[in-house]
């Protein structure tokens, strides 16, 4: 019998798992938090977030014909990066504002590091942070959700000519009888005019303004399903969300009215889509589970300091932006205790069998072991 | 004889522009490239101020280079050097004072500008005058070509304007990061970037025409 | 540095003396030569800017002087500057009439101090307009306060009348929320912008506290201009 | 289910459920006739080769010694077939190098009847004499590590041994031998049980089996002794539950300390397959001649477990099992730690638990992923049963760092069950890697 065979290192099969698969999944949670975001503002959300994907798109096929990094249109992690940076800019963001953020998001964020897996920082973030520093009145400004005409009108800004300033939107609001507060964020009301949004207006942004993205019910709806499925890692949100809530509430209690409720801290602004799609960024975030504990409580800190005492309304892009680049640092203090070098030796809870103590005892008390004279067992 | 004296002369002089230019190249200097050139303006006084002090103290070290002790070497070009750019100093507040306040202390900074004592102890103390000179006006004029390439980017898209003169209409949008410092560092990356990409190709080029004459 | 690893022939010290001099000497001469030969065109500069921007914040203005203000009162500035001065400019127009004056202030605004020069006009016991001195305000958003013709309306007249002992303002300068501006005495800050509105109120608020009482009872000093 | 079995406590944490593909646990085993020529290695353990003690062209019959053990950490060989001995000479290993091979042509009329031992009164030997004739037995761990089992039953001075942990514990898909042995071999299992505690001095023996294994676990329970000493037990189903470690944690709730043996916690672990073997040849005074191999995969027409003579060539075995001429990858033992041969020529040894076949078409669901750098998902480091960051050791691996690897990241305690490896959504041959700077920090150290 002569057969050709060929020579491969074990394991022989490999699990279902691909980058393809997660990255897919995480398209597919992402699409419904569009859907309402463009119900909420209609096409000019729409528009953004098809431009801002397209340019990402365009820039990473650049960047890997070019030979700069790695990857590929395939794997979905450029739609990702630009779902979500056009989730995290005002719906009436101009356009060309839209394609500078997705080139730097894709130029500044991933490709100065070599492409997918290798990024410091959460492209999408570094995105948004070019173009927060650029065009700083620009992205602070938002427009109302559910205008009555948003499905057959733009927003005036949205279609600025490129390299152009955008048309007043306080203006056109004006004219449509809103205030000029209409067009400002809960938590830049909260911040410069001391109004505290409602609580189920934050929880589903079905009314009212919602600065970044759509209802964060709907966010923890579409985590959960990522998190359940294993695409996501269930600690980092946990713990940014907690420990946001904690120290919120740690300073409501200790310094009163001065400071809005915890509830108020958690939903309002980006901090759910935040916690649940920028911090999970697997390439960003420690891959330990203890360090990736300590990497979302640092983030939901920050956001609650950067949020209390800067003279910035909103925190939780930068407090992600230095949790990534406190991630190495944290995988290096944080690495899994290897099997059997931990204090794991007494006997855990509920164990069927028993060791004879004197065993375990001997070992505590460092009695020489017989001297390892073969090779450790492999299992079969 | 003189042909061959005037491409060295040439040489000299095109070093500091292409081969061994401190902004692109040599990276040196880089607190004043970065700091001041949010303008095109800013960009070319700074950069005619490091000129004026780069070859005036080259020509006068050259000068001395045979009558200073090598123990009291550094002094002196310490001295020389700051005193050219106390002239450029006052100089620039009697032409124009926006620019003095623009520049601020980076003019005061261009005596530990690393490219002029670098080019006065590596190059200037070593040859004569007229070479000396030369070669430091090759460098001033790669470090303004420097100042002037990330100047005018920057203030092209962060005002909208090049030598103050508007370009896009009153309607630009200014992009308010580049006439900040993360700007300054974007825009001098993406100029290296360019840079040793085209450096890059060229010794590619070099490579496959002349066959190992590429190291 | 390293003292061990001095050559055999050393130069001897006063060589090293004599050149170090010598080279002093000649810097020297070319540091004085280069002041002297621009230090008049450079205070003309000097001189110019400022006059620039006071005659900006008092339009009538065609010449100024400079005063001080001290504890004991007000008297032209020159000389050693006293302690706890307060520097002023008295402007005067074409005919040699006060037109107005203009004062320092300083607050610290959103990314560093915000330096500004107001005019006051003794007529209307109220602020005319500002310039900026200097701001690293956020360019955009910060440097809408000498762009944005609605919050500079606010200094068409911003009250700053004395109370009746002439001892501090009747009603200090406030900064208020954008659109909610009722008296006269109130600036209308700028939306998106309103931790710079706050500091131009401040520091006008600031000088003025501290200079007008001394000022007012004093105006007459100031009406004619001096030669 | 993964959060449940975290705070529970009873398995060893992390690891993977690859799916089990145990096509062929419900066919008992079956038998394999002779080739015609058998290759027995002198080397089919871990430690020193053995010695012939026959000469070419003798005639040898089932189960005589035909190379004796030299030195302690060595076995004897016994010829598995009636037959004339034709070369004594280098012939290829699963391990890729030559080694020197007995190669017996055998009588078509070679009976499957052993023709060689007398039966011995075991009951009455003490405990060294017990280890002794299980050296003579030539027995090594049928598990798959291959180590001579005698030393494995031999308590050093000054240690007490009080349980003996039966590895059970079937975790590599497609193998189904151990399985079948528990189930039809339950009384001879018990018999070795029984010898192994006397000659370690254990007064319990704890059968592990998986919980996906319930006929097994009917099936010893059954023959289990009246005296009570030997329990048999269910253990989560997981990989690597088989590891010895794991076993023991999954059992004991304890964690065998880093760089040490269980014996360090009064422990022996021994496999159901040698025990059962031992069962039956120690009261026989007979030699191990044949084995159980699981002879499995897609690309398989008739899989099955399979009593195969020693030394018979894989080409054999896959010409009765029915493998397709497209067999593309032929892998001794199991898909995650098995290792795939060069050439059919090579034989069946004492440390080969299964033969898998894959097709060409089933390769190219692997083959044709595209990889991808590191993404940092930590799927890796979840399912690492040691307790590494193999996406740690992994980058660490392409800087070619191989130093801080071992000082810092304890590479040494990978023991390469691939876990890592089969997770990886990016398909970084993480495994590999390790395998390789594991060689690399050997070669340093030797030097």
């Amino acid at each position: 019998m002569t057969v050709q065979t060929e020579i491969r290192s074990a394991p022989h099969i490999k699990g279902p798992r691909s980058v393809e698969q997660i990255m897919a999944n995480v398209v597919y949670s992402l699409a419904p938090i569009c859907a309402f975001f463009v119900y909420q503002y209609g096409i000019s959300a729409l528009a953004s977030i098809l431009v801002v994907t397209a340019s990402c798109l365009l820039a990473e096929r650049v960047f890997v014909r070019t030979g700069t990094q790695a990857g590929s249109l395939s794997d979905f992690s450029a739609t990702i990066t630009g779902l979500l940076l056009a989730l995290t800019l005002p719906p009436g963001f101009p356009l060309w504002m839209g394609v500078v953020a997705g080139f730097s998001a894709m130029a500044l964020g991933k490709a100065l590091f070599g492409g997918i897996g290798f990024n410091v920082f959460n492209p999408a973030l570094v995105g948004r942070a070019f173009v927060q520093a650029a065009f700083p009145a620009a992205i602070a400004t938002y427009t109302p959700s559910f205008l009555p005409g948003r499905f057959t009108e733009f927003i005036p800004s949205s279609l600025a000519w490129p390299l152009m300033a955008p048309a007043d939107t306080a203006a056109w609001l004006k004219a449509m009888q809103y205030d000029a507060l209409a067009s400002a964020s809960p938590l830049a009301r909260w911040k410069f005019e001391g109004f505290v949004t409602p609580a189920w207006d934050l929880v589903t942004s079905l009314t009212g303004h919602m600065a970044v993205g759509p209802s964060p019910l709907l966010i923890l709806l579409c985590g959960a399903y990522l998190a359940l499925r294993r695409f996501m890692d269930w600690r980092i949100p946990i713990a940014v969300l907690g420990s946001a809530g904690l120290s919120a509430l740690l300073i409501y209690a200790v310094f009163g009215t001065r400071f809005p409720d915890p509830f108020f801290m958690l939903f309002s602004g980006g901090l759910v889509l935040g916690a649940v799609f920028m911090a999970t960024d697997m390439a960003t975030s420690p891959v330990t589970p203890r360090g990736m504990w300590l990497y979302g409580a640092l983030i939901g800190l920050l956001t609650v300091v950067i949020r209390f005492y800067s003279g910035l309304p909103e925190g939780v892009m930068y407090a992600i932006l230095i949790g990534n680049a406190a991630t190495p640092l944290i995988e290096r203090i944080t690495q899994p205790t290897p099997f059997g070098k931990g204090v794991s030796i007494r006997a855990r809870r509920q164990a069927t069998y028993t060791l004879h103590p004197d065993y375990i005892s001997r070992e505590e008390a460092g009695a020489k072991t017989p001297k390892k004279r073969f090779l450790k067992n492999k299992p079969k | 004889m003189s042909d061959l004296s005037q491409t060295r002369t040439f040489d000299e002089f095109m070093e500091g522009i292409w081969r061994q230019n401190p902004v692109f190249v040599m990276v040196l200097g880089m607190c004043p490239t970065l700091a001041v050139t949010v303008s095109a303006m800013n960009a070319l006084s700074m950069g005619l101020a490091t000129a004026f002090v780069l070859v005036c103290s080259c020509g006068l070290v050259s000068l001395m280079r045979n009558i200073v002790p090598k123990e009291v070497r550094i002094a002196t070009y310490i001295v020389i050097i700051a005193t050219f750019v106390t002239v450029v100093d006052y100089a620039i507040q009697a032409v124009s004072l926006a620019v003095y306040d623009a520049l601020g202390a980076f003019i005061q900074l261009i005596v530990v500008n690393c490219i002029i004592l670098g080019r006065a102890e590596a190059h200037a103390s070593k040859h004569p005058p007229a070479t000396a000179m030369v070669n430091a006006l090759g460098m001033s004029l790669g470090f303004v070509i420097g100042l002037l390439a990330l100047g005018t980017v920057r203030e092209v898209l962060g005002a909208g304007t090049l030598f103050g003169v508007s370009l896009f209409g009153a309607n630009f949008q200014p992009w308010v990061v580049m006439v900040l410092p993360p700007g300054g560092f974007i825009v001098l990356g993406a100029w290296l970037l360019l840079f040793s990409t085209l450096k890059q190709r060229k010794e590619v080029r070099l490579a496959e025409q002349g066959g190992g004459h590429g190291a | 540095m390293n003292t061990s690893a001095i050559p055999p022939q050393a130069t001897p010290a006063t060589s090293l003396v004599k050149t170090l001099g010598i080279v002093s000497a000649v810097c020297g001469l070319i540091i004085v030569g280069a002041y002297q030969g621009t230090y008049d065109a450079a205070a003309a500069n000097r001189r110019l800017a400022l006059e620039r921007t006071v005659f900006k914040v008092v339009p009538a203005a065609k010449s100024m002087v400079e005063w001080q203000a001290t504890p004991q009162g007000i008297r032209p500035a020159g000389g050693e500057p006293a302690p706890g001065a307060v520097k002023f400019y008295a402007a005067y127009d074409a005919q040699g009439a006060l037109a107005g004056i203009a004062v320092e202030g300083a607050a610290k605004g959103y990314a560093d101090t915000v330096r500004i020069l107001f005019g006051y006009s003794p007529d209307c016991q109220c602020v005319t307009g500002f310039g900026l001195v200097a701001s690293k305000e956020t360019p955009g958003i910060g440097d809408k306060i000498v762009t944005n013709h609605e919050f500079l309306a606010n200094f068409d007249a911003l009250d700053v009348k004395l109370n009746a002992e002439l001892s501090a303002l009747a009603n200090q300068v406030k900064v208020v929320k954008h659109g909610t501006k009722s008296q006269a005495w109130e600036i209308d800050a700028i939306a998106g912008a309103t931790v710079t509105s706050r500091a131009v109120g401040k520091a006008i608020n600031d000088s003025a506290q501290q200079l007008l009482p001394k000022l007012v009872p004093e105006t007459e000093k100031l009406r004619k201009k001096e030669s | 289910m993964k959060l449940l079995s975290y705070f529970r406590g009873e398995a060893f944490q992390r690891g993977v459920h690859p799916p089990s593909c145990k096509h062929t646990a419900d066919t008992s085993i079956r038998r394999l006739p002779f080739a015609p020529r058998l290759v027995v290695p002198l080397s089919q353990h871990i430690g020193k080769p053995s010695r012939p003690t026959v000469r070419v062209g003798e005639e040898v019959v089932r189960g005589q010694p035909i190379a004796a053990a030299d030195g302690w950490l060595s076995v004897p060989q016994h010829a598995p077939a009636t037959g004339v001995v034709e070369a004594i000479e280098l012939r290829p290993s699963a391990r890729g190098p030559w080694t020197e091979c007995i190669v017996i042509r055998v009588y078509e009329a070679s009976t499957q009847e052993m023709l060689w031992g007398t039966p011995q009164d075991i009951e009455a030997f003490p405990p060294q004499e017990i280890v002794l004739a299980v050296q003579r037995t030539g027995m090594v761990g049928l598990g798959g590590a291959a180590f001579p089992s005698h030393a494995k039953l031999t308590v050093p001075e000054g240690a007490k041994v009080e349980t003996l942990v039966v590895n059970g514990c079937e975790c590599e898909p497609y193998l189904t031998c151990d399985y079948r042995v528990m189930v039809e071999q339950a009384r001879d299992l018990m018999v070795g049980i029984r010898h192994a505690m006397r000659a370690t001095g254990a007064s319990r023996a704890i059968i592990g089996v998986e919980d996906n294994k319930p006929a097994a676990a009917e099936a010893m329970r059954r023959a289990l002794p009246p005296q009570g000493d030997i329990f048999v037990e269910k253990v989560p189903t997981k990989y690597p539950q088989g590891s010895e470690k794991m076993l023991i944690t999954a059992l004991f709730g304890v964690e065998v300390p880093s760089g040490k043996l269980p014996l360090s916690l009064g422990m022996v672990v021994n496999n159901v397959g040698t025990l059962t073997a031992l069962g039956r040849l120690l009261p026989a005074g007979q030699g191990l001649v044949e084995r159980v191999v699981t002879v499995t995969g897609p690309g398989v027409a008739r899989p099955g477990d399979y009593h195969v003579p020693l030394g018979t060539p894989l080409s054999f075995v896959l010409d009765y099992a029915g493998a397709p001429a497209q067999a593309r990858q032929v892998i001794l033992g199991g898909p995650m730690m098995g290792q795939s041969v060069a050439s059919l020529d090579v034989p069946v040894t004492k440390g080969v638990s299964g033969v898998l076949v894959f097709r060409g078409e089933d390769m190219a669901s692997r083959e044709g992923r595209r990889s991808y750098p590191c993404i940092k998902c930590g799927e890796c480091v979840e399912s690492c049963p040691m307790g590494l960051n193999p996406s740690m050791l992994g980058m660490l691996a392409a800087q070619r760092e191989y130093d801080v690897m071992g000082e810092q990241y304890h590479l040494g305690d990978c023991f390469e069950c691939g876990c890592c490896t089969y997770t990886c959504p990016s398909n970084i041959p993480l495994v590999q890697q390790f395998r390789v700077a594991k060689q690399i920090l050997r070669e340093k150290a030797a030097a």
